[in-house]
C-alpha cells in the first residue's frame, strides 16, 4: 500500500547548490534517482548515499537522506559497514569509473563477491572528470588526455566482464539520457537482496564529450541500444530488424530476417551459469557499436549480512544473556581470599 | 594419574620468586609447556608474570636457531612488575635452545638439558664445536640433565600414540618435571589434558603418562636432590583471571560497547602480533558483536567507519604496516568527527621489519602521521592486563569526544600473560552515550556541525533518524551546518576547534602521580609496555643508593596537565624507550625541557637492571 | 641452442635455508620452477622474482636469481615497475590467495588488463599461512577457521573466472604435486609474450591440510583431474571415460559412452572471445568436483611495455637529440642583457 | 591587426610595481587574461610573481560567488619576492568577482568591471542587494566601467564566430584594455592567438578583435585618461622564462635523470594539485622519460620502486592523501635502500581538505608518517623557480645515498609562475652515479648491504647484471650480506645505521646563510612556499625599525649543520608557517629554543604585511 502523495522529487533534493558543469549527465542520473525514490515510497531516513571521490562522487550532497561523501575509492568498504551495522537501511554506492574501478578496484570486486546488500551504481564517462580529464581505466585504448598526449596504452575493462568474473549476483548497464529505463534499473535494483551493480554511461560534456554518442545520438541510438528483457529474444534496431545470437564463438549480430527469429537468444539473466551473461557483455567493448543495455544476471545467493546476522542470533540464543563475567570465567579463574 | 600416588617431594628450599624458562624447539611444545605452568601457578596464588618469544618462521628448520621458541615465567609471592630478567631456571629441549637461552641464565642458575637432543646433527645445527654438556663450558651453572626422549618412550608405549606422536609428549615430561621441582599442584595440568583431549584419547593418556614420568623422575632421582617453595603472593582479595594483553583488549572493547550499551563492530585484515585479538572477538558472536576480516587493512577501517556512521562502536585492529595503510581513511574520521577506536599492536619496524618482535617505534606516527592538522587522542596499555581498562578509555574518549582514538600496545604486551584482578563488571562505569534524535538548530532544522559546549563534541545522529537527513564527507566542513565550505576563515576556524577539541581532553584525564622518594633527583618517564621493567629498575635503583621517582603516562596526546610542573621538578630527567627517543622528541618540544634517553631498538624489552644502570650512571654524569 | 649443461638446479638454489614447513607444497614448487629454470638455459641474471608476504611469497629469498621480498599486495605493481624499466629481464610474480586476492586484488586485475610482460605464479592454498590460517578470499564457504570460528560467510573468488573478467591474455591453473604439469605451465608462460597468470593449487599441510585432496590423492585424482590440452578433445578419468561437454548452459561433466566422442568438446584456449574460457571456469569452484587443469585462454596482445616503448622511440625520432634547452625555449623565454 | 594601428596612449605614470588581478567566473577565462599579460610583461622584461587562484568545484553554478577564478600578477622595475599582497588593480567581469575579490583592493586602489554583467540575476547570485557600481559602496576607489559585453559583440560580429561563442572572447576585451593601461606590447599577444588557434580561424580572429576593441577603448575613452608605465626590471643579465613550480619540478627532475645519465621513470596517479607534474612529463617521451598512470598511489610508488630496483631514477609524485598512501611503501624503499624521489604537493588538510588550496601541514608526516623507526631526507623550494634546483638536489641525495627522498611543495608553488633564470644546462653540475658490477666480498662475493665509508649507502647493482643476483626485502637485513636477520643486535645496529646514513648528509649540504643587519635581535626562520612572503615582511620590518634576520631552511631534514648556533645568536625567534606550527616544534624538539609562531590555515599565502606585523608585534612583547 503506497501514499501516492508522500514524497515528490523536492523531498530528495537537499538545497544544496548541485555544481556540475551545466551539460553534464550526472544531473539526469540525479533527477531519475531522486523521481525514483519519491515513487519508492519508502521512508527518506532510510536510505543512505556513500560515495568516493569524483565528479560522480559528489552526489550525495545533494540528496535530502543520508549520505557520505567519503575518500576516493573507499566506498564500497565504507557502505559495507553502514548495511552491516544497520540492515534496516538501503545502502546506495555511487562511484566513478576511476573511483571504483582505478582506486577502488579491489573493494568493489569483494563487495561483489561477498554479495553485502548494496546497490551500486558506477558513473562511467570514460575519463576522470573532477582532475580534468586524465584516462580512466574504461577510456579506449589510444585516447589522448593529458596524461597520454600520446594515446593511451592501457587495454580498459569492461565493467560488466569485470562484475561476472567476480561472480556479483545482480550486474546491469544502463545509460543517463535514458531515463525510463534508468529507472526500470533501480527499481531491479532496489528489489533484489544483495549487491546489485549498474553501470551507467554518463557524459561528461567537458572532457569527453560524446563518448557515448552512437548511443544517445537521435541518428545513432536506435541501431545500436540492444535491450536486454528477460524471456524476450535480444533484437533490435528500428523496426527490430536486428537480432543477437549466442553461442560458443560469443554473442553475434545478426539480421533477423536472415537467420530466422527463432536463431535469436532469449534473454534470460536468471540463469544460474553466468555464462551467458558473460558472453553477452564481450558484445562491445566500450560503446563503439551495438551494445547490450539492461540487467546481464540477476540470481539468488544469499547475502553476507544475512549470514552474519544468523551465526549471530544462534550463537545468541545458544549462549541467551551471555555476560561478560561468564566470558573470563570460563577462560579459568582463582580466588585470592 | 592421581596426585596421591606421586611421593611428596624432599623438604623444599623457599624462594619469594623465581623465574623459568621454557626453550625448544618451535616443534617442542614449549608454549604450551609454558603455559600450562603458569596457569597451574596462578592457581596456586602466585603473582606472576609471562614472556613467550616466536621465532618470525612459520616453521624454521627443526633443531637451527632460527627455530627456538621459548616462554618464560616469572612466579613470586608478591606482586611482581616484570617477566623477570634473567632465568633461575633455564629448560632447554635442545642444543640451540641452550645456545640461544644460556646467556639469559643467572650465574649459578639451573639448567635442565634434554640430553637426548644433544646428539651430533643438533649440536652441529646450533653451531657448537663440542658438545656444552660434555666441556666446561656451563661450569658456572648448575646443570642437570634427564634422557627425556627415551624416558617420554617408555611412559607413553602403552597409550596407543604411535610413530613420530610419540615425542610430541616430550614437553610434558619437562613439565612434570618442572612442576615436582617447584611443589606446583597437578591437578590443574591434568585436568586441562583430559579436557583438551578428551579423558580417553590416546594423546591425552601420553601426555599424563609423560607428565607423571617426568614428575616421578625429579621424585625418585638422586641427582634432583632439591625443591623449591614459592609461596603464594598476598595479592588484594578477589578474583582473578591470567591474561594477555590481546585477550584484555578484546574484553576491554566488548565491556565498552556494554558500558556505552552500543554494539562492537570489529572490521580488521590479519597481521601479526594483532590478529589474535580479532580472533579472540570473532569468538564471542553471542554478544551480538560483529566481525568483519576485510580484503585489506583499508577496507578494515572503511567498514568500522561505515559502522560507527551508523552508530556502533567501531573499532579496527592492526599492526604498524596497517597503520600505514589506514591513515587516510582515519584522516575521513577525524574530518567528519566520528568515533572510532584504531587499535595499533606496534612490532619492530620499519616495512616488514621484525613482525614478530617488540617495539615501540609507532609513537610519531600515531601522534603525526597524517597530512594536514589532524590530531588525535593516542593512549597506551602499561601491561597486559591493564590493556582492559585502556580499551575501556579508549572507548569512552571516542564516543565521549566523537573522534577516533589511537590506542598503542605492543608485541609484547600482546602475548605476555599476568593475572588480572577482575573487576565487577556490573559496577564498571556506564558511559552516558545517546544518538541525537531531535533537531538542535534555531529553526528546527539539523545543525550536525554544532558543537557541545563542554567536549566540543558534535551531536551522533544515525541514519534511520527521521527528520535529521544529513550528509557528512572530507571536504571542509563549515561550521555548525556541516555543509561543505571553502571559506578561509571557516577553514582555519574549524582546523582550530577540531584541535582544541582534542586538547580539551587532557582536562577528563587524570592528573598524573609520581611514584618514588620524595628526595628523588632523577625522574624517569615511560609509556606503554615498559612499565613494568622501569618501575622495578627505578625501585631497584632507589635502592641501592639512587632515591628515584617515575611517572608513567597511559595518554600520550593530550598529556596530562600536570606533566609540566612534575618534569621541572626534578634535576634530571630520564625517557627510557624501545625507541629512538621518540616520547623524548615530544616532551622536549611541548616543554623545553632536557631530556636524557635511553633507546633500545632489539625487538625486546627492557630489562629491570639495565634501567637501574642507566640512571646510578646519569647521577655519576656531572653534567 | 641450448648449452645443454650450463645449469643446474643448485644453480637457482640461493644457498640461504628453506624456511616452510615441513611437507609444504612450496617445495614442489620452488623445486619445479628452478628444475625449469636451469632446463631453460636463460642468464640467471635475466630472472627476478618479485613476491609480495606470506609462505608463498618467502619464494625469492631461495631462487639464486635477483628478486624482491616486497609488501603485502603490491608485488605485481613493483614488478611492473621492474618489467618496464628493463624489457629484457623475465619478471616473476610470486603470491598467494591473501596476497594476490585480498589485498592485492587491485593490482592484479590491474596487471592483467594492462597485459605487462609479467609471469604471475598465484600460490592458492585457501588460507593465510603465514599468519597461521584464518580463511582467505578463495576458502570455501563455511570454513571454520580462528576468524571464522562459526564458519566463512564470504562467498570465496574463482580465480580464474576473474582473471579471465579483467580480459586476461594468459589464464592457467596447474597442482603444485604434479611437477610435470607445472613445467609445462611454467614452459607456456614463459613463452607468452604478456601476462601470463598462473593458479597453482598448493597443499598448506598445516594450515589447511588435504584441501586439494581429491585432485591430489591417488584414489581421487584420476577421477578428477580434466586437463585441458589445445586441440584435443576435454577427457579424463583412468581410462578417457568421462568428457566434458560445453553449451549455453555451461560446461558438463558427461561419460564419453553416453554422448559419443563428437559431442566432448575440443580444446581451444587461442579463442579470441574468453566466453569459452569462462564456461570451462564454472565447471568447478574450487577443488570440490573434476577440475579443469591447464590452459585457459592464450591469446596475443600487444604488451604494455612494447606500445609504451613504441610511444618513446618515435617521439625520440620525432625530436632527435632533444636537449632541456630545447623544452625550456619552446615554452617561450626571453633575454636580460 | 598591426600594432602600430593602435595610436599610442597618452603620457603614462611611472610605477616601480604594479599588482593587477584578474577575476570573474570560472567560465570567462581569467586564468587565459592573467598568463597572457604576465607572459608579454615577461617578455618586456619587468620581475614578477603571479598567484593564480581556482575554485574547487569542477564548475560552480555560473555567476555564483564559488565559481570565482582570479590570476593576480605583480610586475615591477625590480627583483621582486612575492605575488603582492594586495591588488592595485582588479579587473571584475560580474558581480560576484567584484564581491570576493574588492576586500583585497588597496584603498584607492583602480576597478574596472565589466558593467554588462551586472544585471539583477547577477547581483542576487553573487548576494548583492543593490548594485555596487550604482551605490556608495565603491567610493573609496576608483571606479572604472565598460560595457564590456556590448562591444564585444561588436568587435566580433565579422570573425565568423557565432552565438554563444561570441562573448567567450570577452577576456581579450578586457586584456586589451589592461595592456593598453599598462603599455604592454601587444606583438606577443597576437602571435599567441595565432600560433594557438591557426592564424585564420574565426576564433583566432575575435580574440584580436577583442583585444584591439579593448585596447582601442582606453585609447580612445575619455574616462580612460589614464596609463602606466613599469619599466623592465634589472634583472641580472640572462636568459629567462616563466615558470609555475611544477613545470620546474618537471623539468628538473628531466634535468636530474640528465646528470646522473639515468632514465626517468614517473609512476603516479593524478591528484591536485600534484597532477600537472604527471602530464608534463609525460609529454617528454622524447627524452626517453617513462611515465605510468596507476590504478592508485600505492601502485603509483611500487612501480617507481620496481623501476628504481632495476636501475632508473624513480620518482612518485602526489599531494598528502597519496602520501598516506605510500607510506608502506616508502618504508619498504627505505628498509630496501633504493633511491626514489617522492614529490608531496601539500594542499589544506586533513582528508580532503580544501584540495586547490596550499597549506604545509604535511611537514610532520614527511618526518614522521612512516611506522617504526624510519627517518627520511626531506626538502622543499621556496619559490616556483626553485623547484627545478629542489628537484635536482632532492635526485641527487636519492641517488648518492641510496635512499627515499621526499620533497614538499605545495599547491601554491604547483601554480604561481616567476621569472627563471635559465641555467647553462650543459653546465649543470653531473652526478657521479655507476651501477655496482664487480663482486665487493672478500671471497668474491656481492654484499648487498656493504656500505660506502664516507656516504653509507649500499651498492646499486641492478638486475641483469652477471654474478651479483642477490635479493632485497622488507624484513630486516644482514648488515653486508642483506639476509634476513631476526639478530636483535643487528637490528639496533641497522636501525641506528640507517639514521645515521641520513643524519650524515647534514655534512653534504651547504650551511646556512641569514639574510639581515648585524643588530638584528630578532631570527625568522622559514621553509618552503612562504620565502616570498616572509623575505619581503622582514625587509619591510627592518625598513619600519626593527632589524630582522632571517633564515630559510631548504633541507628539513637533517637540519643544516649551523642552525643551531644561528638560532641562539638572537634573542627572539619567530616561526611563521601556514600549520599550526609544524617547524617550530622541530626546532624546539631538536635545540631546546624557545620559538615564537605565525600560524595561518586559511588555505592562503601569507601576505607580507602579516609577518611585518607580527615582528613588530613581537619587539613590542616585553616577554
Ligand atoms: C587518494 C586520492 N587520490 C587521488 C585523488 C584525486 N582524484 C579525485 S577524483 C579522481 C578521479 C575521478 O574520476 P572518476 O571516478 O571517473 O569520477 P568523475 O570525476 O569522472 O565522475 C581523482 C584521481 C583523490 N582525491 N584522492
Ligand atoms: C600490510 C600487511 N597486512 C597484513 C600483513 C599480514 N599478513 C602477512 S601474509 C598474510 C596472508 C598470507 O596469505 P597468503 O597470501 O594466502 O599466503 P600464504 O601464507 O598462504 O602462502 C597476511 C594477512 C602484512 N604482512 N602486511
Ligand atoms: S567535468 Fe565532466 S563529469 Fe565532471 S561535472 Fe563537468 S561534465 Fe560532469
Ligand atoms: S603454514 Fe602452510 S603454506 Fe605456510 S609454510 Fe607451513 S605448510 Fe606451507
Ligand atoms: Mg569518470
Ligand atoms: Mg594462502
Amino acid at each position: 500500500m503506497t501514499t501516492e502523495t508522500r514524497y515528490s522529487r523536492a523531498d530528495f533534493q537537499s538545497g544544496q547548490e548541485v555544481k556540475w558543469c551545466p551539460g553534464c549527465g550526472d544531473y539526469t542520473i540525479l533527477a531519475s534517482v531522486q523521481n525514483f525514490l519519491a515513487e519508492l515510497d519508502v521512508d527518506r531516513e532510510k536510505h543512505v548515499f556513500v560515495s568516493g571521490i569524483g565528479c560522480a562522487s559528489r552526489f550525495p550532497y545533494y540528496m535530502n537522506t543520508y549520505g557520505m561523501h567519503s575518500i576516493h575509492g573507499r566506498a564500497p568498504a565504507i557502505a559495507t559497514g553502514v548495511a552491516l551495522a544497520n540492515p534496516d537501511l538501503t545502502v546506495w554506492v555511487i562511484t566513478g569509473d576511476g573511483d571504483g574501478l582505478s582506486i577502488g578496484g579491489n573493494h568493489l570486486i569483494h563487495a561483489l563477491r561477498r554479495n553485502v546488500d548494496l546497490k551500486i551504481l558506477l558513473f562511467n564517462n570514460q575519463i576522470y572528470g573532477l582532475t580534468k580529464g586524465q584516462y580512466s581505466p574504461t577510456s579506449e585504448l589510444g585516447k589522448r588526455t593529458k596524461t597520454s598526449p600520446a594515446g593511451s596504452v592501457d587495454h580498459p575493462f569492461n565493467p560488466v566482464s569485470l562484475a561476472l568474473g567476480t561472480e556479483a549476483t545482480f550486474v546491469a548497464r544502463t545509460i543517463d539520457m535514458d531515463r525510463p529505463h534508468t529507472t526500470d534499473m533501480l527499481r531491479a535494483a532496489y528489489g533484489h537482496k544483495g549487491t546489485a551493480f549498474i553501470e551507467i554511461y554518463q557524459n561528461c560534456n567537458v572532457f569527453n564529450d560524446k563518448a557515448f554518442q552512437i548511443l544517445t545520438g537521435r541518428q545513432e541510438r536506435d541501431a545500436n541500444r540492444i535491450y536486454l528483457e528477460a524471456g524476450k529474444p535480444i533484437v533490435f534496431g528500428a523496426d527490430n530488424e536486428m537480432g543477437v545470437t549466442v553461442g560458443l564463438d560469443g554473442a553475434k549480430i545478426v539480421k533477423v530476417a536472415e537467420v530466422g527469429m527463432d536463431a535469436i537468444a532469449v534473454h534470460d539473466p536468471a540463469k544460474p551459469n553466468p555464462g551467458v551473461a558473460f558472453l553477452l557483455s564481450r558484445l562491445s567493448h566500450g560503446p563503439t557499436g551495438p551494445t547490450p543495455i539492461g540487467i546481464f544476471r540477476q540470481v539468488q545467493r544469499q547475502t553476507y549480512g544475512d549470514l552474519m546476522m544468523g551465526q549471530i542470533e544462534e550463537a545468541k540464543e545458544r549462549n541467551a544473556n551471555a555476560s561478560i563475567s561468564d566470558l573470563v570465567s570460563q577462560h579459568g579463574t582463582w580466588k585470592v581470599e | 594419574m592421581q596426585e596421591e600416588t606421586l611421593s611428596p617431594p624432599k623438604p623444599p628450599e623457599r624462594r619469594d620468586r623465581v623465574v623459568i624458562r621454557f626453550a625448544g624447539d618451535s616443534g617442542d611444545g614449549m608454549q604450551l609447556a609454558g603455559t600450562r605452568f603458569t596457569e597451574t601457578s596462578a592457581a596456586f596464588g602466585n603473582d606472576l608474570a609471562t614472556f613467550p618469544s616466536f621465532p618470525a618462521e612459520i616453521r624454521a628448520p627443526q633443531g637451527s636457531l632460527a627455530g627456538v621458541s621459548s616462554f618464560q615465567v616469572h612466579i613470586a609471592d608478591w606482586d611482581i612488575l616484570t617477566h623477570g630478567d634473567e632465568a633461575d631456571v633455564l629448560v632447554a629441549m635442545n642444543p640451540a635452545a641452550l645456545k640461544t637461552n644460556v646467556r639469559d641464565v643467572v650465574p649459578g642458575g639451573l639448567i635442565l638439558v634434554n640430553e637426548d637432543a644433544f646428539d651430533e646433527r643438533n649440536l652441529e645445527k646450533a653451531g657448537y664445536e663440542t658438545n656444552p654438556l660434555l666441556d666446561d663450558s656451563l661450569s658456572g651453572f648448575h646443570l642437570l640433565t634427564a634422557p627425556m626422549e627415551k624416558l617420554t618412550k617408555i611412559a607413553v608405549k602403552d597409550t596407543g600414540v604411535k610413530g613420530r606422536a610419540v615425542l610430541r609428549s616430550k614437553n610434558f615430561f619437562a613439565l612434570g618435571l618442572i612442576s615436582w621441582m617447584f611443589n606446583r599442584p597437578t591437578a590443574p595440568i591434568l585436568e586441562w589434558v583430559k579436557t583438551k583431549f578428551g579423558e580417553d584419547h590416546p594423546v591425552a593418556r601420553a601426555n599424563i603418562e609423560a607428565f607423571r614420568a617426568g614428575f616421578n623422575f625429579g621424585n625418585t632421582t638422586e641427582e634432583f636432590h632439591h625443591t623449591f617453595e614459592v609461596a603464594p603472593a598476598k595479592l588484594p582479595a578477589g578474583e582473578y583471571a591470567n591474561i594477555t594483553g590481546n585477550q584484555a583488549l578484546a574484553w576491554g572493547l566488548v565491556a565498552a560497547a556494554k558500558a556505552a550499551n552500543l554494539q562492537l563492530f570489529l572490521g580488521s585484515y590479519p597481521i601479526t602480533p594483532a590478529t589474535s585479538i580479532l580472533e579472540e572477538i570473532a569468538r564471542l558472536k553471542h554478544f551480538g558483536v560483529k566481525t568483519f576480516q576485510a580484503e585489506d587493512e583499508i577496507a578494515g577501517v572503511g567498514v568500522s567507519l561505515g559502522a560507527a556512521f551508523a552508530g556502533h562502536l567501531a573499532v579496527t585492529t592492526t599492526s604498524g604496516p596497517g597503520v600505514a595503510l589506514k591513515s587516510e581513511t582515519l584522516s575521513l574520521a577525524l574530518m567528519t568527527e566520528l568515533p572510532l577506536v584504531l587499535v595499533d599492536v606496534q612490532r619492530a619496524g620499519p616495512s616488514t621489519g621484525l613482525p614478530t618482535k617488540v617495539e615501540q617505534s609507532d609513537l610519531m606516527m600515531a601522534l603525526h602521521g597524517r597530512h594536514g592538522e589532524a590530531p588525535l587522542p593516542v593512549i597506551a596499555p602499561a601491561s597486559p592486563s591493564d590493556a582492559f581498562a585502556v580499551a575501556m578509555e579508549a572507548a569512552r574518549i571516542a564516543l565521549k569526544y566523537m573522534t577516533p582514538v589511537i590506542l598503542l600496545s605492543d608485541g609484547y604486551l600482546a602475548n605476555s600473560a599476568e593475572p588480572w584482578q577482575i573487576p565487577d563488571f556490573d559496577a564498571l562505569p556506564e558511559f552516558d552515550i545517546s544518538y541525537t534524535t531531535e533537531p538542535n538548530g534555531p529553526d528546527g532544522n539539523f545543525l550536525p556541525y554544532a558543537r557541545n559546549e563542554e567536549t566540543g563534541a558534535r551531536p551522533w545522529a544515525i541514519p534511520g533518524t527521521p527528520g535529521l537527513e544529513h550528509r557528512v564527507g572530507g571536504l571542509e566542513k563549515e561550521a555548525l551546518t556541516g555543509n561543505v565550505s571553502y571559506d578561509p576563515d571557516n577553514h582555519e576556524l574549524m582546523t582550530l576547534a577540531r584541535a582544541a577539541k582534542i586538547a580539551g581532553i587532557a582536562d577528563d584525564i587524570p592528573e598524573l602521580e609520581v611514584e618514588g622518594p620524595d628526595d628523588a633527583k632523577i625522574l624517569v618517564v615511560s609509556w606503554g609496555s615498559t612499565y613494568g621493567a622501569v618501575r622495578a629498575g627505578v625501585i631497584n635503583a632507589t635502592k641501592e643508593g639512587t632515591p628515584t621517582a617515575h611517572v608513567h603516562l597511559r595518554h600520550l596526546n593530550p598529556l596530562p596537565r600536570n606533566l609540566e610542573h612534575i618534569l621541572r621538578s626534578y634535576d634530571k630527567v630520564l625517557v627510557p624507550e624501545l625507541n629512538t627517543g621518540q616520547l623524548a622528541s615530544v616532551i622536549r618540544s611541548a616543554y623545553l625541557v632536557p631530556t636524557a634517553t635511553l633507546n633500545k631498538v632489539q625487538g625486546a624489552p627492557f630489562m629491570a637492571h639495565e634501567i637501574t644502570k642507566k640512571i646510578i650512571d646519569m647521577t655519576e654524569d656531572p653534567s
